[in-house]
């Protein structure tokens, strides 16, 4: 009846009536016919992708095109953070033959999809990509002596420095790629060409892209059926294009989406609605923790330079507040180290509660009266000790909402301690210049994600040298050489010497929890939420459902996540 | 006699009450007469010329009759009178300038407005033609928009237009006000000439201007405040006003010719009375020099010789 | 008429100078640089590749030649066709993306200008004569035309598209269909698009309803209007030309109105998440790239240029007085 | 959006027609124009609307506390505690709704007035001084006049990074003039031709006194109506705008009401209170203000009278 009301209004306000004699009525929607993916064989995700698709370059992968790593080009190991496993993927295996020589073997019979066949030359191959000084992977080389290809399948790296906490990391995070393919390529097309056509090996293949769409088939040569018993269920997978939140949230509401992994504000409340949605959590937090969200002190600014006041302001922040009112409970709060629940392993707990900090209006005010910060002016806000008045900003990147109204919040739990700080919401291009070149009091980031190894966020906070510009670390410019030399000192330990990581850990959250170099705040969701409508058996935390990251997002699939499209099944048709 | 007029009121509509624009207007038109009608600035003559031909939205018939050629005139009812327009009563107006359609050629407009009224166009343009050439217009302005043509070229083919039918009567507003000197008597003699080939049976010329109506006009009619206040031939309102109004706006005229315009005039000390409603008795009392008594009674409008008319209580 | 069309079109030139000169100087005064926004998305960390990447994007992005070099190459790319490449969607030209999302505007825009003209003027003829009908319809018109285009849109897509269901709301067509010409394609085409078509004609067709039925009432005070109605004419013919004459005014508010309606439909493509080029000035806002936005604002501007031009050329044709050689100044 | 052109100032001769009362002028014109005024159902349901919200919009704001403040339950639809219910973080609409009509208000004077002044002075200068002077202005009118308002706001807001109300309403006035300086320049024309200007000039008064003393008095019902009609224009701008994220960043308005519901999926969790109110708010002030704009034309200009 809706339906005939629909066409009715449509055909009478259009004019189409004349022409609409002598077809039979479309029943849109699901589609059997030709021009349509078949709904029931499609899986429909969004959430990675916010502008059209554009490029497939496995090397540009902060770009690349949803499931360009993972669907189309693989790695040699995939690493599940949830359980911290490495799990050999293109190579059988891969293991130090000493304490510098590493030696990765490919699967046998592995082929790139144009039929050549994956052999370590290309392993090597890209290694050396490395080489060149735009290539994300360069810093690799500063460490690594040679890479060669020892026979068809196997590849051997020698290291002048090995730094086993990272080369762990490449070897689950980068992809292979064809050297019959790339061999040729400038450095230009390497960085920032767009690879149309990709060539991987990887279980689905590049089938169309719009401006709003990117589609892959299924591969149904892939090698891992056989060689992993992975069979992946949907025929093709279309990843959506989405800038808003709020489209993608009306389509999965519709049905339209199987797996959005994009910020959905309010969804606490529609999963218990009956809307078929699944999260992975079934109660607050409903999001896994993805990564930290850090508050960033410029530690070359007074006040900001004293650890004392930047404790103060650590304890000036309504993080509950945040988690409950902002995000409507689907975040939770960040430990005061900043490790992921992930990493709960290495976290000292004891350590914590001695040196840790929580909200707390009153206690920021008196570190900041112990500290010889005072209101001299009677404005109700602490001045310099010099007299001369604090105005501190913090800059979150306009049209970042929940983060506007995060820094809207610490703003006022910090003058609620006296200390005057406002928040400020510049372009997005504008916070990224200010956070590289250090011309800011305070920022918001979470940049580094769930990961192998909690180096990579020791390496953020304490990163050095400091440059003029710093892109990737300690953008608040902290300088404390002990501290560096502790987390190179844990890059150089062996991934499965545990208890050597934890020492080690330890003593630098020691630094961390006196200094706060940068103050964690909340853990940021893996933002993802399934439709049960056309696929289930989402992962989950609890029942048989499989423990996966479930996101399409850059860099999650080797995380695990490809897995979960093997675990998908069809929803039961009424 | 193709014309009478009997006791006409014609109201204006406003929200703080009646105007009595027309207030008991008799007059009669005969046969071949052409009637100046003359006064000052909202006397109400261009009233009695909308009135005779279409009211405009908020005048109100209140009472009279106008007979024409022996059949009343439906004035108060717009869409009865229609019949009659055009055919019988029809108009020059004073805004003759932009009376025409800009967007239309001119003789597409003709068509279309001729062919409203049922009539064919066919079988009027071999005279529309002739009279093209009577007023000295080249039969290719039919050809033309109204932007082309030069103002007195757009006045003379306005008076084709609306006298195409023959109509009984013809109401002239301020026909050549908006013209230069020479192209008024242009205007002036072949307003006359229609007259004189029998194109139109009657006309009423309202004009500011004395020396036209002194051209063209048989008879002249005099108006104030509303009422009628004299009428007589031409030569006789011209030389023997008797009227007090009338000789004040003669005399104050130096010579013939000059227009007295929409300014007071100078002459005259005061300013009409305000019609909403107007005062009792002579509505030109308070201004006129011979004021009496008896002034505070309405002067009938009568003859005091055949064919000249006055309301005065000093003239009879 | 060779002098109205010169002037116009020095006009439209010099307007034309003025925008690509705007567009081309704000944002070098701007802050935030794309260069160093492309590079710290790279994610590099040895000072080494972000120079290399930074001297890479510069010359892509043309900053590497001295200023007037660069206004000069900015004049060339617009005249080659040549945008530049979007930073939003790297490596893709701005062009190719401004073409993509254009018909999906257009088949928004023109419609919805069109018959909310027509049908506005239309009404608004009819409404003037009827007092009554006037006086009930006026002020709905002015509410209609007091609405903000996207809260129409917002009203529109929750009530009939959520709450009652009858029209999907979000992307020009369902997800799961390929574009091409089959009729099921074509009605989830339509049924996209109706709920912002019909947004963008209410509010435009209040404005011009009230416009027309303005006109109109002034024309039928007009001179000819009395005196054709003097000489009898029916009603009918009277109206029918005050109705035409009232349309030529309406013809240039087209023009003057333009502006405003693309703006709505940039508005209301963002509630309906329609992929067209309101979608990508979101898009390029939210991501602050210049590139992308400059293309689109120059974009519109030649899009309404163009559409003056065309009205233009319609006035002469359809009012004689232009062509009299006397409304050099319309 | 449409800014539909008042009819009246076309009506030049005009003055009245009608016997009798045609020699009222000057405190006469005003005092009837005052008495068709307050007798104009248009006009005063009009007006009655804008006052209430302006009353609203300026005394609201001391009733209410801050309108970010998260006070109430999250998400809550309208209640007694809360009559038009709160946000998703639990803000009091009702708070946010009496700030943003301050906020509307301020836009829409501000920049009016800007637009309203600037088009004057162009206007007028054009109009007065004419030949080459007119020339130059009448192009500089005519470029901006051509040049997608809403797209150059688009631009200039993007990269301006405005932060505050005024800002936004100072850039909103400086695009807005060219239809007012058209109109006024054909009306001063028209009346430059009037004898009371000749009878001016010929007494020997400067140029600004006689646009100032004797031409603008002229014009000064149909400024006002410019006025009204750039207010609405310029609040529909700002509100357009903010829901695009080009509003200020501090504060609130309706337009960023309607920003944040929209950014916090409002429409998908059928929080209708949170959309309806600012929108309402905006057409029930702007359309109140073109309705007042009609009688305000019906007054001063008889045609259009009511009888």
């Amino acid at each position: 009846m809706r339906n005939r009301w629909r066409y009715l209004v449509l055909l009478l306000s259009v004019g189409l009536a004349a022409a609409c004699t002598g077809v039979d009525g479309g029943e849109g929607g699901d589609g059997e016919g030709g021009g349509s993916y078949p709904r029931a064989q499609t899986l429909f995700t969004s959430g990675t992708q916010w502008g059209a698709p554009v490029n497939w370059n496995p090397i540009m992968n902060w770009t690349y095109a949803t499931g360009t790593v993972g669907l189309v080009y693989e790695t040699l190991f995939l690493h599940d953070p949830l359980t911290g496993e490495f799990e050999p993927w293109l190579a059988e295996s891969g293991d130090w033959t000493n304490d510098n020589t590493y030696e990765v073997t490919l699967r046998e019979e592995l082929t790139w999809t144009d039929g050549e066949p994956i052999t370590a030359e290309d392993v090597v191959f890209t290694v050396n990509l490395g080489e060149m000084k735009s290539v994300p992977y360069n810093e690799l080389w500063k460490f690594l002596d040679s890479a060669e290809a020892v026979d068809e399948r196997t590849a051997r790296f020698t290291f002048s420095e090995p730094r086993y906490q990272q080369w762990a990391n490449w070897v689950y995070f980068s992809p292979i790629v064809p050297k019959h393919l790339w061999e040729d390529r400038s450095e230009k097309d390497v960085t920032a060409g767009a690879n149309e056509n990709p060539v991987g090996s990887g279980p689905y293949k590049y089938e169309a892209h719009d401006q709003d769409r990117q589609v892959w088939v299924k591969n149904d040569d892939w090698w891992g059926k056989e060689a992993l018993g992975l069979d992946v269920k949907p025929r093709y997978v279309v990843d959506l294009v989405n800038s808003s939140n709020e489209a993608a949230l009306s389509q999965l509401l519709a049905g339209e989406i199987d797996l959005s992994n994009n910020f959905l504000p309010g969804i606490a409340d529609l999963v218990k609605g009956g809307y078929k949605l699944h999260t992975y959590f079934s109660q607050a937090p409903y999001m896994l923790a993805a990564n930290t969200t850090w508050m960033v002190p410029n530690t070359t600014r007074a006040p900001l330079n004293d650890p004392a006041f930047r404790r103060a302001l650590a304890n000036s922040v309504d993080v509950g507040k945040i988690v409950n009112s902002v995000y409507g409970q689907i975040v939770s709060p960040a430990d005061p180290t900043g490790l992921l629940p992930i990493w709960d392993e290495y976290i000292d707990k004891a350590q914590v509660d001695r040196l840790g900090y929580s909200f707390d209006t009153n206690r920021a005010k008196s570190l900041l009266a112990q500290a010889g910060y005072r209101d001299t002016n009677g404005d109700g806000l602490v001045e310099n000790k010099d007299g001369s008045p604090i105005e501190l900003t913090l800059a979150t990147p306009s049209g970042w909402t929940d983060w506007n109204e995060s820094a809207r919040v610490i703003a006022e739990g910090a003058k609620a301690a006296g200390i005057n700080l406002t928040s400020e919401t510049p372009a997005d291009t504008v916070v990224q210049d200010i956070r590289e070149s250090g011309d800011f009091d305070l920022i918001l980031d979470n940049q580094r994600q769930m990961d192998n190894t909690p180096w990579r966020y020791l390496e953020y906070v304490f990163g050095l040298p400091i440059r003029e510009s710093q892109t990737t670390v300690n953008y608040g410019r902290y300088e404390n050489q002990q501290a560096w030399d502790l987390v190179n000192q844990l890059d150089a330990t062996k991934i499965d010497d545990r208890a050597g990581m934890k020492a080690v850990i330890s003593r630098l959250h020691r630094i961390q929890l006196t200094e706060l170099p940068m103050i964690p705040l909340w853990y940021n969701g893996l933002w993802s939420q399934a439709s049960n409508s056309v696929w289930t058996n989402w992962p989950a935390d609890s029942g048989d459902a499989p423990r996966l990251v479930p996101t399409m997002w850059r860099g999650y699939l080797q995380r695990g996540a490809i897995k979960m499209l093997a675990e998908l099944r069809p929803a039961e048709q009424q | 006699m193709s014309l009478a007029v009997e006791d006409l009121r014609v109201y204006y509509r406003t929200l703080r009450g009646d105007v009595r624009a027309l207030d008991g207007v008799t007059f009669s038109l005969a046969d071949h007469e052409i009637m100046g009608l003359v006064g000052e600035s909202g006397c109400g003559k261009t009233t009695l010329g909308k009135s005779l031909v279409r009211l405009d939205g908020r005048m109100r018939h209140v009472g009279g009759t106008v007979t024409l050629d022996g059949r009343e005139l439906p004035i108060g009812e717009d869409a009865r009178m229609n019949e009659f327009r055009f055919a019988e009563v029809s108009v020059v107006p004073q805004y003759a300038m932009s009376a025409m359609n800009p967007t239309r050629r001119i003789g597409r407009m003709v068509r279309e407005l001729v062919g409203s009224r049922g009539i064919p166009f066919a079988s009027v343009r071999s005279e529309l033609d002739r009279r093209l050439a009577l007023v000295g217009l080249d039969a290719e302005v039919l050809e033309r928009y109204p932007i082309e043509l030069s103002g007195g070229m757009k006045q003379r083919m306005v008076m084709v237009i609306s006298t195409l039918l023959n109509p009984s009567l013809l109401v002239a507003d301020e026909v050549t006000s908006a013209l230069d000197v020479s192209t008024q008597r242009a205007v002036a003699t072949a307003l006359a000439g229609f007259r004189d080939r029998d194109l139109v049976r009657s006309m009423i010329v309202i004009s500011h201007d004395l020396s036209l109506v002194y051209q063209i006009a048989d008879t002249v009619t005099v108006m104030y405040a509303g009422r009628l206040a004299e009428k007589g031939p031409t030569e006789v309102i011209v030389e023997r006003p008797r009227h007090p109004y009338t000789q004040l706006l003669i005399s104050a005229l130096p010579e013939v010719g000059v227009r007295y315009g929409g300014k007071r005039l100078a002459g005259i000390p005061g300013s009409p009375p305000s019609l909403r409603p107007p005062p009792p008795g002579c509505r030109f009392r308070a201004r006129c020099p011979l004021a009496y008594g008896k002034c505070a009674e309405q002067p009938p409008f009568a003859e005091i010789e055949p064919g000249h008319a006055v309301a005065c209580w000093r003239a009879s | 008429m060779a002098r109205y069309f010169g002037r116009k079109l020095l006009i439209y030139a010099l307007t034309f100078f003025v925008a690509v000169t705007i567009n081309w100087l704000i944002p070098r005064f701007m802050p935030g640089d794309p260069v160093r926004a492309m590079v710290a998305r790279a994610g590099l960390q040895t000072p080494e590749g972000v120079a290399a990447m930074r001297e890479y994007y510069s010359s892509l992005f043309g900053f590497d030649v001295p200023v007037w070099q660069q206004y000069l190459n900015f004049w060339g790319g617009i005249l080659r066709g040549d945008l530049g490449v979007s930073l939003l969607a790297f490596p893709e030209p701005v062009t190719s993306l401004i073409l993509g999302a254009v018909p999906l505007t257009l088949g928004l825009l023109i419609p919805a200008i069109l018959l909310s003209w027509w049908a506005g003027n239309k009404f608004g003829a009819y409404a003037a004569r009827k007092k009554v009908l006037d006086n009930a319809v006026l002020p709905v018109w002015y509410v209609l035309t007091a609405t903000p285009y996207m809260w129409l849109a917002i009203l529109m897509a929750w009530a009939l598209g959520k709450v009652a269901g009858l029209f999907p709301v979000g992307r020009p067509y369902s997800a799961s269909l390929v574009p091409e010409w089959s009729w099921l394609f074509i009605t989830d085409l339509v049924s996209h698009w109706f709920l912002p078509f019909l947004s963008l004609f209410l509010v435009a067709f209040g404005g011009w309803a009230i416009g027309m039925r303005n006109m109109v009432i002034y024309e039928l005070e007009a001179d000819y209007a009395h005196y054709l109605s003097s000489l009898g004419a029916p009603p009918k013919l009277v109206r029918r030309y005050a109705f035409r004459n009232a349309l030529l005014p309406q013809i240039t508010g087209l023009a003057l109105q333009l502006g405003v309606i693309v703006g709505g439909a940039v508005v209301t493509e963002i509630v309906f998440d329609y992929r067209g080029l309101g979608y990508l000035v979101l898009e390029a806002i939210k991501a602050t790239d210049f590139f992308l936005l400059q293309g689109i604002f120059l974009f519109i501007v030649i899009g309404v240029l163009l559409a003056n031009f065309v009205i233009d050329i319609v006035y002469v044709l359809v009012d004689p007085r232009t062509r009299a050689g006397m409304g050099g100044d319309r | 959006m449409t800014a539909p052109e008042p009819v009246s100032g076309e009506s030049g001769p005009e003055v009245a027609a009608v016997p009798g009362v045609a020699t009222v002028r000057g405190t006469g014109v005003r005092r009837e124009a005052l008495y068709f005024a307050v007798r104009n159902r248009k006009l005063v349901g009009g007006l009655a609307v804008v006052v209430v919200f302006l009353l609203a919009g300026l005394v609201g704001p001391l009733l209410v506390g801050d309108p970010l403040a998260y006070v109430g339950p999250p998400a809550a639809a309208p209640s007694g505690e809360y009559p038009l219910g709160t946000t998703t973080f639990g803000q009091d609409v009702l708070a946010q709704l009496l700030h943003g009509l301050r906020a509307t208000f301020l836009v829409g004077t501000v920049a009016a007035l800007i637009a309203g002044v600037i088009g004057m002075l162009v206007g007028f200068t054009g109009g007065y001084r004419g030949g080459l002077v007119d020339e130059v202005l009448n192009m500089i009118t005519n470029i901006v006049l051509v040049l997608p308002v809403l797209a150059v706001l688009m631009i200039i807001a993007a990269y301006l990074q405005v932060r505050d109300v005024l800002v936004q309403a100072v850039i909103i006035g400086l695009f807005s003039w060219p239809w007012v300086a058209r109109a006024i320049r054909a009306q001063t024309f028209s009346l430059r031709a009037r004898e009371f200007v000749d009878l001016a000039r010929l007494s020997g008064m400067p140029v600004r006194r006689i646009v100032f003393r004797e031409i603008a008095p002229n014009m000064a019902s149909y400024l006002f109506m410019v006025f009204i009609l750039l207010f609405g224009g310029s609040v529909l701008f700002a509100a357009t705008l903010d829901f695009i994220g080009l509003g200020p960043t501090d504060g609130i308005s309706l337009g960023l009401m309607l920003n944040h519901a929209k950014q916090w999926s409002a429409m998908n969790l059928g929080m209708w209170w949170w959309f309806v109110p600012p929108g309402l708010a905006i057409t029930a002030i702007v359309g109140a203000m073109y309705v007042m704009n009609v009688g305000l034309d019906e007054v001063f200009n008889p045609k259009l009278r009511e009888t």
